[in-house]
């Protein structure tokens, strides 16, 4: 019955990825936790939390490529929700720390401390409470998505323009928490974290738990994206992708559409942003730099737009080879990282899933390509205007 | 095409199976000791930290040259953290979880470093930290070789108070940590020395700022007070040779307004011509002028090492040499590369700097070193023009902030306590 | 006022782009179903207007009303659109990455907020709606193609389908038959007059044979206004016609 | 340390004394000479400090030379002997002449002297104290040299000198410029009433900046010298907030145009073509680069051309900037016309192998360009100080985007460039070759990037990061003027500029910064496409 039903709203290849997700939540905490270290099948800590790492950054992708695969939002910006996200969980956890910093302060931070700060800005009210920061990992991104799309999208900035606001926000907010006069620990951001819900943020039990809540989130984040984009509303929005004012015609109030779902989106990313900062273990303002959030749009085509699990196989397949290539190769691995982008776009332009895609459609009917929603070739994101005599 | 595509496909396989092999859990030979060094070789601070890369390269060949540490060879392990922090933190945990190194050299920034510093704590290994930095921090796992704000702000400004006779003062830097502790500290002590606040003007810049004209003509309009005027630079790398290509062009010279700086060393007067320049002050632990034999033979051979007489020394440099030959030495002492034993016993630990004196390692883990200062001359080089009598004492907790004036840190036992705090005679923050 | 009881009335409608005039004090009255038939060289104005009448483009002069007191230029294409103005375009615009079934199903006539899309259930009578609709428009066996691998006539009678899945009352068709075949065209000249018994419609096309077929009254457009009105053969004998249209 | 003290004092006596007796003739006898000299080499800056003020004291002509030298930092001593000599390094020698008679001695080994340290405030009371003595030069740059030093000091004891040489003089812009020397001395002097309100009021007809150091002092003092201070200090206020405004246009835009100069390239790669040219930034390194290249090869093979190698560079930068350009778009761009996307990733990865290449070829810090005369040093505007580089870079930038129209507008290629950009299909069938001049389009964006960075080494650190410092601005000039639009580069690049520079006074360049950013985006808002957006019925769906 209710795998019936949630089968009805995701597609094979989401359930699968699920599946597989849950699975992974589970076991590899369990290889970790229980299996000796001589076990081959045992997963060194670091391992879990570099995994875990990649797991955020893969929802982060998957939240990416909600607004721009499925309705043509390119957002070069995505970073600074996700890094609000995690300032938020960054904020609870320095709560957290109380009077074990080193300046003994039960209420200040460190970094206030010594910039002899005298009491608690009114912003960090509230952070030592989890569940309010929690509530705020998703308000402050969903907030912030919220009021910016609607005056964007109102006003139908579309194409590159909007592309470059989204850039111009992340720049701003980098800009901004850069100051120390922001209360946020300036350059050096908020780190030396103690504790997450009276666990050690750095027993191999917590990180291991971590963990499996990273898997589960991003399985949650995947049934989502694939529930949306199965409902009308999915179609809707591929339609807004394709033809935008076509959409209008047929009375849809596309803006509302557009801040629907990147609200949405924002959302997914802030909490991917508060997995992500207990497991590295620091939050500071080079996660607003533009071009961690033109990477993610990398990991998104890599993996192929437009797909529910491609995303997720690009931030993971790229995130690994850097991981990789800065260890085996540190003199020259930017330009094994900048081939593999030229090659990627020159070889397999829909993305490695774009592929499977097309070499699937290959050998069977056009009805089997109904299943693959690839973007269509016509990109909406550039519109350079033609000048153009009426009629 | 496609047949491109499945060989790149093929590739890709190859290059993740490579990975999965490299990443499984290093089945390393025993007879090498590794030492892991941690600097950014691509991104924004590869400018200063490739350097160190090679300085390490160099003094572990030379080690080796001597026959290694306790009869084994050292082994570099190098990566790149690319100027991104978390990053640093996860090649930190793998360079220590994975390929075992028995220490760490390397971070740049204070942003790196805290982002380390969990890691080293947890795993309880070794880094040793080479560069000047804000002070305000103390870890039983971590050595700091470089300058603390004592070693470098205070008696820079006491120069210029005395010898050339400043009394306005602009505090310019980089909205970053860093300066804004120095200049917190710096104004604190100013101020304790009867200099009024509308003698002190502070000012801060967003990093890489390259359109220094507005600022540097208001300096220029607070120098025309009558008063003589000079500005204290906490300006970082990037944004330097804009600051001075602006400065020597609206031609405000060393006899008028001196600059003195805290981040600019030889390797960032490469990039400019200092003929305009010449009289503006640096105050470091050490420049490559120094007048010593010793200092003569490690330039000879670093060039000898890079197959590059141009290649120039600088501070951070020195700072690695003294951090790793206080390491090698206490390993010796020791007997053991174990992270504990390396603890006790490194602790007044001294090896000759390069200055011509010995620098100790200190129970909070920073060391004593002279602060020299120096003037710009116009071959890129420094002059130096003053140098403490004796060795001053790194001093990790301010006395000039409020916040941790009563704060000392021994790491030496019974005590062994990095934030002490000699008014409530307790140990502030040690977790459980 | 003088629009009462008329669909689409509009009076002394004037646009400009950069100093071009586009429409030029143009006035026109649709009555309720009634078919129309503009024609006029390139350059008269005829999509402008469709843009004036559906809200793309807000007119700097000139009253534009529908249904005789809906004043059209305070809405936006969205609201114009679910007032019951449907329109399709000179060159078709169907959405590529749907199937056919898909596209009707965003056509249909239902509630448009985001929410209910979200939660939305197929109903039994949308579904018979859909499959009358692929009827009509002869493509009921190509319900699961996706609407990109259409053929050209194909997607002008997806399109003309999915204007019909809106039920609008006034319908706005912009060349319908622009690169069909003889054939094709007598099919949907028969198409469009059969929608016409129910609603009024508008058709802007160039093929005379085509307005000829329809058989209905004429408006020519001249350079932003209306030249002349009438019976096909009354506009076609008129001289200035002759001159800017007809006679070359 | 004691004695020296003592010999300088002794010294001093014999000076005195020698005055007293020497007739006309101002000079001491050698050994008298070689003492003060000696003592020069004090054990600290104030030892020195002294024995400079007794050397001139000792008004012997050859004083000067020897001061000179020591300001120099020329002044050695040997570490045997204390003799002191005048030094010029030679190898590991110092090729040595005495200070006294001028001839040559026999080098001295590196080791074996040690340089009589010099630190600024010797080097100021060396230039006042050597004006003192070269006021009356024959000479006029000496002379005018000489008044600017006191000028500096406004050391009282000069005021009788001063005088004297007043009356001598017979230039008029030196006159001027003692007389302002003077009246700054008296300033500085106890001299009351009268003598310093004229001092005054001939001091605010001079430079204002220096004035107002001058007056400030003053303010606080009662009665008329403190009334005539204040009115001057409040006019020359009222002056510098005027000159204030000014300024902020001005600096706004040289901004600009440094803004512009980095964007107008891209103005073309991604404004005409539609490329999103990550890349872009790499091209203004890679100009800024060659720059670097020809400087070098001048230095070595003909440095007397050092001064062209601005002009050098140019094509060189071109030509390079614009070769990796085409080789670009024909190895990579031309298979992603039509998804703009995928050059974003596509350029993006190019970027970072151009880096990366750059770093391992030249290394991964700054590499040293240097400004040509013409370009460096600076020339005061009324009260505002504007350096030539900056000066340069804004005429130069106007130059780059004039011709870059004409090039568009009126040339066949910059037809056929808009022809294939607006309808690649028709300008084909009409036999224009298209990709070739895709190929040349983009090579030309990439040129002129080049060209850009040539300019930008000349105020910026030239490394391998220098592209990304530019990239984001450079996107935010482009699409601020309105994509595709030259002018709307040149008014955003301008605007933006402007608006930076008077944000920056009062909220701070970084809070200035943010501001001018969260501005474009409420723009946008306001102007969905940018500041020029093309009207008219542009199809869309």
């Amino acid at each position: 019955m209710i795998t019936q039903w949630f089968f009805t709203h995701v597609d094979r290849r989401g359930g699968v990825a699920i599946v597989l997700l849950v699975a992974l939540g589970l076991l590899v905490p369990l290889s970790n936790l229980l299996l000796p270290v001589t076990s081959p099948f045992h997963i060194p800590t670091y391992l879990v939390s570099l995994i875990g790492k990649y797991l955020t950054y893969a929802m982060l992708a998957v939240a990416l490529d909600l607004v721009w695969g499925f309705c043509g939002i390119l957002s070069l910006g995505h970073g600074a929700f996700f890094a609000l996200g995690g300032y938020a969980m960054g904020m609870y956890l320095m709560r957290q720390i109380g009077p074990r910093g080193v300046y003994a302060d039960p209420i200040l931070p460190d970094f206030m401390v010594f910039l002899n700060w005298k009491d608690l800005p009114w912003f960090w009210h509230g952070f030592d409470n989890f569940w309010f920061a929690a509530l705020m990992v998703v308000l402050v991104p969903g907030i912030l998505a919220f009021g910016f799309g609607w005056l964007a999208f109102r006003s139908r900035v579309t194409g590159v323009y909007l592309s470059i606001i989204t850039q111009a926000l992340t720049y701003a907010l980098l800009l901004a928490f850069f100051r120390n006069d922001m209360g946020f620990g300036g350059n050096n951001g908020l780190t030396d974290f103690k504790d997450i819900l009276g666990f050690n943020v750095q027993a191999g039990s917590t990180r291991s738990a971590l963990f499996a809540a990273t898997a589960l989130f991003l399985a949650l984040a995947v049934f989502v994206s694939s529930f949306i984009v199965r409902s009308k509303l999915g179609k809707v929005l591929v339609g807004v992708r394709d033809a935008e004012s076509r959409m209008r015609f047929l009375g849809y109030r596309v803006d509302r559409y557009k801040l629907f779902v990147w609200t949405i989106s924002a959302m997914m990313a802030g909490i991917a942003g508060a997995l992500y900062v207990p497991q590295v273990g620091i939050i500071n303002p080079s996660e607003f730099e533009p071009a961690n959030s033109i990477e993610a749009v990398i990991w998104v085509a890599v993996g192929g737009r437009g797909t529910i699990i491609g995303p997720i196989i690009g931030a993971v397949l790229v995130n690994f080879g850097k991981t990789y290539f800065t260890a085996a190769f540190p003199e020259i691995w930017l330009f094994a990282l900048g081939a593999l982008f030229i090659v990627v776009t020159l070889f397999l332009p829909k993305g490695i899933l774009g592929v499977y895609g097309s070499w699937k459609a290959r050998n069977s009917d056009h009805v089997a390509r109904k299943k693959e929603s690839a973007p269509a070739a016509a990109d909406e994101t550039l519109q350079i205007p033609e000048p153009q005599a009426a009629e | 095409m496609c047949n491109l595509t499945a060989r790149f496909i093929g590739t890709l396989a190859a290059a993740a199976i490579g990975a999965s092999l490299a990443l499984s859990p290093a089945t390393a030979a025993e007879e090498t000791i590794k030492v892991g060094i941690l600097h950014s070789l691509s991104g924004t601070m590869a400018i200063s930290e490739t350097t160190l890369k090679d300085t390490m390269l160099f003094l572990i060949d030379e080690q080796n040259k001597k026959g290694g540490v306790l009869g084994k060879k050292l082994e570099a392990v190098v990566v790149d953290p690319a100027s991104d922090w978390p990053l640093f933190a996860e090649k930190a945990r793998q360079l220590v979880e994975q390929d075992k190194v028995a220490a760490v050299f390397g971070c740049w920034t204070s942003s790196s470093r805290k982002s380390v510093l969990p890691v080293f704590e947890e795993l309880n290994s070794l880094l040793f930290y080479p560069v000047q930095y804000e002070g305000e921090e103390s870890s039983r796992n971590v050595f700091y070789t470089g300058a603390a704000p004592n070693q470098q702000a205070i008696p820079a400004v006491d120069y210029l108070a005395k010898e050339e006779g400043v009394e306005r003062w602009v505090l310019a830097g980089t909205d970053y940590v860093y300066p804004q502790t120095t200049n917190k500290i710096l104004k604190a002590y100013l101020n304790a020395k009867g200099v009024k606040d509308e003698d002190i003007m502070i000012n801060y810049t967003p990093f890489g700022h390259s359109d220094w004209q507005t600022i540097v003509s208001d300096i220029k309009k607070f120098g025309s007070a009558g008063k003589k005027t000079a500005v204290v630079s906490t300006i970082n790398g990037d944004a330097n040779v804009p600051f001075y290509k602006e400065l020597a062009n609206q031609g405000i010279k060393a006899e008028d307004i001196p600059v003195v700086a805290f981040s600019v060393g030889e390797e960032e007067l490469a990039g400019l011509d200092t003929k305009p320049l010449v009289g503006h002050l640096a105050a470091w632990n050490y420049f490559q002028s120094v007048d010593a034999d010793v200092n003569a033979e490690f330039i000879k051979e670093w060039h000898a090492y890079t197959k590059n007489d141009k290649r120039v020394t600088n501070d951070p440099m020195e700072a690695t040499y003294i951090g790793f030959n206080m390491w090698v030495k206490a390993v010796e002492a020791a007997g053991s590369t174990d992270s504990d034993a390396v603890i006790d016993t490194i602790v007044g630990v001294s090896v000759p700097n390069l200055s011509g004196g010995s620098s100790t390692m200190m129970p909070n883990h920073h060391i004593t070193k002279p602060v020299l200062i120096g003037e710009v001359q116009d071959d890129g080089q420094f002059d130096i023009v003053y140098q403490t009598p004796g060795l001053v004492v790194g001093d990790e907790w301010s006395d000039y902030l409020p916040g941790s004036k009563d704060l000392i840190s021994d790491w030496r036992k019974p005590m062994s306590c990095g934030n002490f705090n000699v008014v409530s005679g307790k140990c502030g923050g040690v977790t459980n | 006022m003088k629009a009462q009881n008329t669909l689409l009335y509009l009076d002394g409608v004037s646009v400009s782009f950069d100093g071009f005039r586009a429409i030029n004090n143009l006035s026109l009255v649709l009555q309720a179903g009634e078919m129309r038939a503009i024609i006029g060289p390139n350059g008269a104005g005829k999509t402008t207007m469709m843009d004036i009448i559906t809200g793309k483009t807000r007119p700097d002069a000139g009253d534009v009303y529908f249904n005789g007191d809906v004043d059209l230029t305070k809405y936006d294409e969205a609201e114009i659109a679910l007032l019951g103005i449907g329109r399709k375009f000179q060159k078709p615009t169907v959405f590529e990455s749907h199937t056919v079934e898909d596209n009707l199903v965003l056509a249909l006539s239902g509630p448009r907020s985001a929410f209910s899309t979200l939660f939305h259930r197929q109903s039994r009578d949308e579904a018979e709606r859909i499959d009358d609709i692929l009827y009509t428009i002869r493509l009921s066996e190509k319900r699961d193609w996706l609407a990109a691998n259409l053929s050209h006539g194909q997607k002008q009678w997806l399109e003309i389908g999915m204007l019909l899945a809106q039920d609008p009352k006034l319908l706005l068709v912009d060349e319908p038959v622009a690169g069909m075949t003889d054939a094709e065209t007598a099919e949907t000249a028969k198409l469009l007059r059969e929608i016409a018994k129910t609603r009024s419609v508008l058709v802007v096309e160039h093929d005379m044979h085509f307005v000829r077929e329809l058989d209905v009254k004429v408006t020519c457009l001249h350079e932003g206004t209306v030249l002349a009105e009438g019976s096909l053969d009354f506009v076609s004998n008129d001289q200035r016609v002759i001159e800017v249209y007809l006679g070359r | 340390m004691q004695f020296t003290r003592l010999l300088s004092a002794l010294v001093l006596m014999l000076g005195i004394l020698v005055h007293a007796v020497g007739s006309n003739a101002q000079t001491v006898d050698d050994g008298t000479l070689g003492l003060l000299i000696q003592a020069l080499a004090g054990e600290n800056f104030d030892d020195t400090t002294r024995a400079v003020s007794d050397l001139v004291k000792s008004g012997d002509p050859r004083a000067s030379s020897i001061l000179n030298a020591l300001s120099a930092g020329d002044l050695y001593v040997a570490k045997a002997g204390k003799t002191v000599f005048i030094g010029k390094r030679d190898g590991s020698d110092y090729a040595a002449i005495d200070p006294i008679t001028g001839s040559k001695l026999a080098p001295v080994p590196r080791s074996a002297a040690e340089k009589i340290k010099v630190n600024n405030r010797l080097r100021r009371d060396i230039a006042a104290a050597i004006g003192g003595l070269t006021l009356m030069s024959d000479k006029a740059d000496e002379r005018r040299s000489a008044a600017e030093a006191i000028l500096k000091t406004r050391d009282p004891e000069s005021i009788p000198l001063l005088d004297k040489a007043i009356a001598a003089e017979k230039d008029a812009s030196i006159k001027l410029l003692m007389n302002q020397a003077k009246a700054a001395a008296v300033l500085n002097s106890g001299a009351t009433g009268e003598v310093k309100i004229a001092a005054i009021a001939e001091v605010s007809a001079g430079n204002s900046r220096d004035a107002l150091g001058l007056l400030t002092p003053l303010a606080g003092v009662e009665g008329p010298v403190g009334e005539a201070a204040r009115a001057a200090i409040d006019s020359i206020n009222s002056k510098l907030a005027l000159w204030n405004g000014i300024q902020n246009i001005v600096y706004g835009l040289s901004l600009g145009s440094v803004l512009l100069l980095a964007a107008i390239g891209l103005a073309i790669t991604f404004g005409v073509m539609g490329v999103i040219n990550m890349a872009h930034g790499e091209m203004v390194m890679i100009g800024a680069y060659t720059t670097f290249v020809v400087q070098q090869i001048i230095r070595t093979s003909a440095p007397g051309l050092f001064d062209y190698s601005l002009l050098i560079a140019l094509p060189a930068a071109f030509l390079a900037s614009g070769a990796i350009g085409v080789v670009i778009e024909r190895s990579v761009i031309r298979f992603l016309y039509g998804r703009p996307l995928e050059t974003l990733l596509a350029t993006w990865g190019i970027s970072l192998v151009l880096q990366q290449a750059i770093r391992s070829w030249f290394g991964a810090s700054n590499v040293q360009v240097g400004n040509p005369s013409w370009m460096a040093g600076s020339f005061d505007l009324g009260l505002l100080t504007l350096t030539w580089s900056r000066l340069w870079i804004i005429v130069f930038a106007l130059a780059v985007f004039a011709i870059l129209q004409l090039l568009l507008k009126k040339t066949m290629l910059g037809l056929r460039m808009r022809a294939v950009t607006q309808n690649r299909r028709m300008a084909s069938s009409m036999g224009i070759r298209t990709p070739w001049v895709d190929a040349l389009t983009f090579g030309l964006g990439s040129g002129i990037a080049g060209i850009a960075g040539v300019a930008l080494s000349q105020i910026d650190n030239v490394s391998p990061n220098l592209g990304q410092g530019y990239i984001i601005d450079s996107f935010m000039v482009v699409v601020f003027g309105g994509v595709g639009n030259l002018w709307g580069t040149l008014v955003g690049a301008m605007s933006l500029g402007i608006a930076n520079k008077f944000l920056e006074p009062f909220a701070g360049a970084v809070l200035g910064k943010i501001l001018v950013l969260v501005l474009i985006i409420l723009f946008i808002q306001k102007r969905p496409r940018g500041l020029f957006a093309l009207k008219g019925r542009a199809i869309e769906a």
